[in-house]
């Protein structure tokens, strides 16, 4: 059920350069929640009246908290990454659908592709289906060195390699470069993305025709919830966008083959 | 009479407060959200003659204390809202008044529209947008001209089966001469206002954020600018307003009536708190308390007692 | 070419910043808190032909980022400003250009000042306020006729030893059609924008805050309509534009001369913190940096590149 | 010399119901302030563009702060009534001209009339006054018992006598019954008085003619430095309005002759 928490910072720790970790807890972990989904925050500053939408990268249902991983781009990361230890937050969630992996079968094979920040939602969905005993191989792409972020722990859930766009670390290349040298001796039965629009059509054209090869797509939002229209991506069945997806409510986690990115 | 209670043609309105059109899709998802019986009506997605996708995105940008839009009108077209859209709400929210919000670029559209979008079970009223500043041809451009709103108006009137509210533009250097002008076609009201054309450019790219460039400026920024318009519109007319533009507490909804509005529409503050229309309505009793209001008709009628024309 | 300078007809300004009109007195008090040779220029407070008191008290309200001035043009008269606030503020800032603001209620008034203000020692351009909107005559009723305001800019360029830059209001239909038919009287250049007309209520006494009823909305929240205003300008116009409206930032600075400034005016920024305009053009070159722009110049020169019309 | 200094709240406690007393410590106290000055305060929420004007209560020089004392009325003070200890604010200061004083004999009578929150300036000036060794009778007016402070504080520097509207406490009546019932057997050498427009309305009907008679004005102002021409009062001299004052730069403090409340 989709509501507005309060929930209180608990951590705040800077995992890589501008990229901060958010650890929330509070009530929204009470009610399920899907690897995939986002939520949208409100920024503590009564100036700014749109909301940012995040991707949720961590649920822990014991210790009730939340995990958001952001990068500092503009005003409102700018001052989410000044929230210190006890601060409260309003976050609108969870939202959206998350990552279809019902279809799986028994230790299935599986490619998770991250760049960036399009990580954060991949890192909870890899631990969920490490632990349901699927087999995960992990190409991370990164600008630099610098920031690198969690390479550490996906590690834990599956073969993970890295790249880089500048070569400072890994591989010098692009994230499609590194599935080229390092994965195409397995045929996976779902491939999982999320990352800036170049990686998603990167991947997007890479998989082409594959049953179950799925990204999750960003937009610019302001209701998170589907009452706004801000956020309409055409679909590839209907180009005319007579029909079309919203990516808060239809997504953000579409097929390769329902949307045009 | 209750103390929140407004009557308005077409409207029997159990408080003053209703989501305004665009910021509330067809009530499906804050139906699922909250128990829009609540709510005093709800104010549809705008509805055209053919589906629309809209404006290619980005969509919105955020401005201080307010935020762009440029949706363009994105909707299935009237057959699919009356057909499916409109049926689905109104079996789910009986007792809920509906406003539906007809667009269009010719006039021709627009009557079509109203036509068959009136005869829909559920519709009381229906807020024409001849404001919309996100479309290339028509919306605003029928907003701005005194002598085509009057005409475009008087056709969707004459065809109507509900009463019709006008949605006027602030884009305007005089707004008064617009809604003399309509009035003279005699619609049931206004709704007021529409957003305010704004930019917001991207400084490392250097172009616009909005792909369709311009977008309608709303929120909290534009309601002085709301508030001024509302009152003019009331200096030259007594017809029911349900003013609009700014609106996120209760404080903000008795001051609207106070300039001169009958009902008061909440957009953008949706937005940010799908709840805000609940909330407000929960929140006015203490506030109208507070300030020795005893009900809305009250205060509108003691308005109506002060007003020096 | 220096990184911050730019010039314009009459103007030879070390930076794009001045304050804006009714925001910065004569430069005295500002004077008193920091050097104002720092400044491109300022633009005084406006000069009638007469002496002013203007209007009744309450003059100002506070909006969400923004606020209301209903100031009324009050000024001690074209003659104590020529033969005391400008030659005071000229002995102690030699190096600043002096931007006189000239109202009036009729083409002869204005005429009168501008006459008198452009032979003042230190005036380097006269800003032209054909948009008032806190005066009863005059003032906006010109700028918002293409005719009249046509017809007083070209009397008062043709009487004025300085450059004349016609100050637009936003209150308009479409400013484009203004702006076009002052460009044909040959003004050295526009500034824009003046303030939005809005209002705002007390909910005690239920009557308008503001003595004056209605006032200019001016602050951050007006700067999408601001931007949106001086690119429709550009769209139509190559005539030098001084920008202004809700800008309190560096980064501000950079949108509007994308959007088609070519300096910018601080106003309401100064009133919330003296100290605004230094520490804008303080913070502008560091700015500047990040998102690669060499000059000011450049950025105009990059602007004119690719400026579709 | 006006700075907008960066002030930091060493303590914040309800002195009467709704009506707050702040201790700003820092800079602020290094120049000279006079008795009657004031502040003009950031609502630190970035909603509120507009500063609000506060007299300023208390100079302490040797321990480095001021205090202000204000009702809440609105927005900005409910949002300034919620800062606690270590909480910074920038303050604009210190504005405006205070209450003359230099031209009083040794050990002058002197009348102190505060009315509500005008009442702040007027404890700075009577304790500097007290000190000079002047003498002092001080009235002071409130609308019911609750909401009275400082008067213990006040009877340090002289004859204190309290009035409310609602006689909830002292005399029941307005500030001029408790000036002509307790205070009119000295010819005082001068008059201070604020408090809201009324008062100083009545006070400077009671002592017109008398050569040192002022009163601290209020007004809605912007920029509280006499930039924007918002605050300005008629001057009795010259009605027509074309020479008049500014309550930011003129005043606050006014002789009752000066201008046209
Ligand atoms: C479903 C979804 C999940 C996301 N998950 C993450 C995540 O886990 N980690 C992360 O770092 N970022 C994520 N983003 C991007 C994140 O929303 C933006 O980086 C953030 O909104 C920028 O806010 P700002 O105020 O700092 O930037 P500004 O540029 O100042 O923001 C101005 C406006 O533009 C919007 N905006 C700016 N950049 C983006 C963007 N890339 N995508 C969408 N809206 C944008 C903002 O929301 C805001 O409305 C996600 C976006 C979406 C749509
Ligand atoms: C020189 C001067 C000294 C003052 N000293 C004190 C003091 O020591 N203690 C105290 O409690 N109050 C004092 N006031 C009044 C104080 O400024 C207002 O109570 C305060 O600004 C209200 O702010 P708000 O946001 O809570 O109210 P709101 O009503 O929400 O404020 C809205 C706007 O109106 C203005 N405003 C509202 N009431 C007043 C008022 N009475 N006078 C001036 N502007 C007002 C605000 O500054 C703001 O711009 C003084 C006023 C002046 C001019
Ligand atoms: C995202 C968005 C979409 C809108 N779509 C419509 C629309 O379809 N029809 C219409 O008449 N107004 C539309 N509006 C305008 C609102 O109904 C309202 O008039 C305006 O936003 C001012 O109110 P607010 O400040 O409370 O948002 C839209 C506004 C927003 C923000
Ligand atoms: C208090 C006040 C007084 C003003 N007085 C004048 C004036 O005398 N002449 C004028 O042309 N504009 C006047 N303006 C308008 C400003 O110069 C400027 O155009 C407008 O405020 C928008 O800029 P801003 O948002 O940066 O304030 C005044 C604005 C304010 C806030
Ligand atoms: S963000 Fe509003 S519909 Fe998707
Ligand atoms: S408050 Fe601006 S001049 Fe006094």
């Amino acid at each position: 059920m989709i509501k507005d928490y309060t929930l209180t910072v608990t951590n705040q720790i800077e995992v890589a350069d501008t990229i901060y970790e958010l650890t929330l807890a509070g009530a929204i972990t009470k009610d399920p929640i899907a690897a995939g989904q986002f939520v949208n925050v409100k920024i503590p500053n009564p100036a700014y009246i749109l909301r940012r939408p995040f991707g949720i990268a961590e649920v822990n249902v014991a210790q009730g908290y939340i995990k958001l991983i952001y990068r500092v781009v503009g005003d409102g990361t700018q001052i989410l990454a000044q929230l210190s230890k006890g601060a409260t937050l309003n976050v609108l969630g969870p939202l959206g659908h998350g990552f279809p992996s019902e279809f799986l079968n028994q230790n299935a094979d599986v490619l998770i592709i991250g760049g960036g920040t399009g990580l954060p939602p991949l890192y909870e969905l890899s631990r969920r289906l490490y632990h349901e005993g699927h087999h995960l191989d992990i190409a991370l792409g990164f600008p630099n060195k610098q920031r690198i972020f969690y390479e550490a722990k996906m590690s834990q859930f599956g073969h993970t390699m890295v790249s880089t766009d500048d070569g400072s670390y890994g591989l010098q290349g692009t994230i499609i470069d590194l599935i080229d040298q390092n994965f195409t001796d397995k045929s996976y039965q779902a491939i999982y993305a999320c990352g800036p629009r170049g990686l998603e059509l990167a991947v997007s054209a890479h998989f082409k025709g594959h049953p179950h090869a799925y990204i999750s797509a960003e937009a610019r939002m302001a209701c998170g919830i589907g009452i706004c229209n801000a956020c309409v991506l055409h679909t590839t069945a209907d180009t005319s966008g007579a029909t079309n997806k919203k990516v808060c409510t239809d997504g953000p986690v579409f097929h390769i083959n329902e949307v045009v990115l | 009479m209750t103390t929140l209670g407004v009557q308005l043609p077409g409207l029997d309105l159990k408080n003053p407060i209703m989501p305004a059109s665009g910021c509330c899709g067809f009530g499906e998802e804050l139906g699922n959200l909250y128990d829009l019986n609540q709510l005093g009506a709800i104010m549809i997605k705008a509805a055209t003659s053919k589906p629309r996708f809209g404006n290619p995105t980005p969509r919105v940008a955020e401005t201080p204390q307010g935020m762009l839009n440029a949706i363009g009108l994105q909707n299935p077209g009237v057959a699919t809202i009356v057909a499916e859209k409109i049926p689905k709400l109104h079996a789910k929210f009986k007792d809920l008044p509906i406003i539906a919000n007809v667009a269009g670029s010719a006039q021709a559209d627009y009557v079509a529209v109203c036509d068959q979008i009136s005869r829909a079970p559920g519709v009381s009223a229906i807020e024409l947008n001849i404001s919309c500043p996100n479309v290339a041809h028509g919306g605003m451009e029928f907003g701005v001209d005194p002598t085509a709103a009057f005409e475009l108006t008087k056709a969707c009137v004459n065809v109507s089966a509900v009463p019709i509210y006008v949605k006027l533009s602030p884009n305007v250097t005089d707004i008064r001469e617009i809604a003399k002008a309509v009035a003279m076609a005699q619609p049931a009201g206004f709704t007021l206002i529409n957003t305010l054309v704004g930019m917001r450019f991207d400084l490392t790219t250097r172009q616009a954020i909005l792909a369709n460039q311009t977008g309608g400026l709303s929120g909290p920024a534009v309601l002085p600018v709301a508030l001024r318009l509302i009152h003019q519109v009331r200096s030259v007319c007594d017809l029911p307003i349900i003013g609009m533009g700014g609106v996120t507490c209760a404080e903000d909804v008795l001051e609207m009536i106070i300039a001169g509005a009958d009902a008061v529409a909440i957009g953008t503050a949706n937005l940010t708190d799908p709840f805000a229309c609940p909330e407000i309505i929960t929140a006015l009793p203490a506030v109208m308390a507070k300030y020795h209001i005893s009900s809305i008709e009250s205060l509108i009628h003691e308005r109506k007692g002060k007003l020096v024309k």
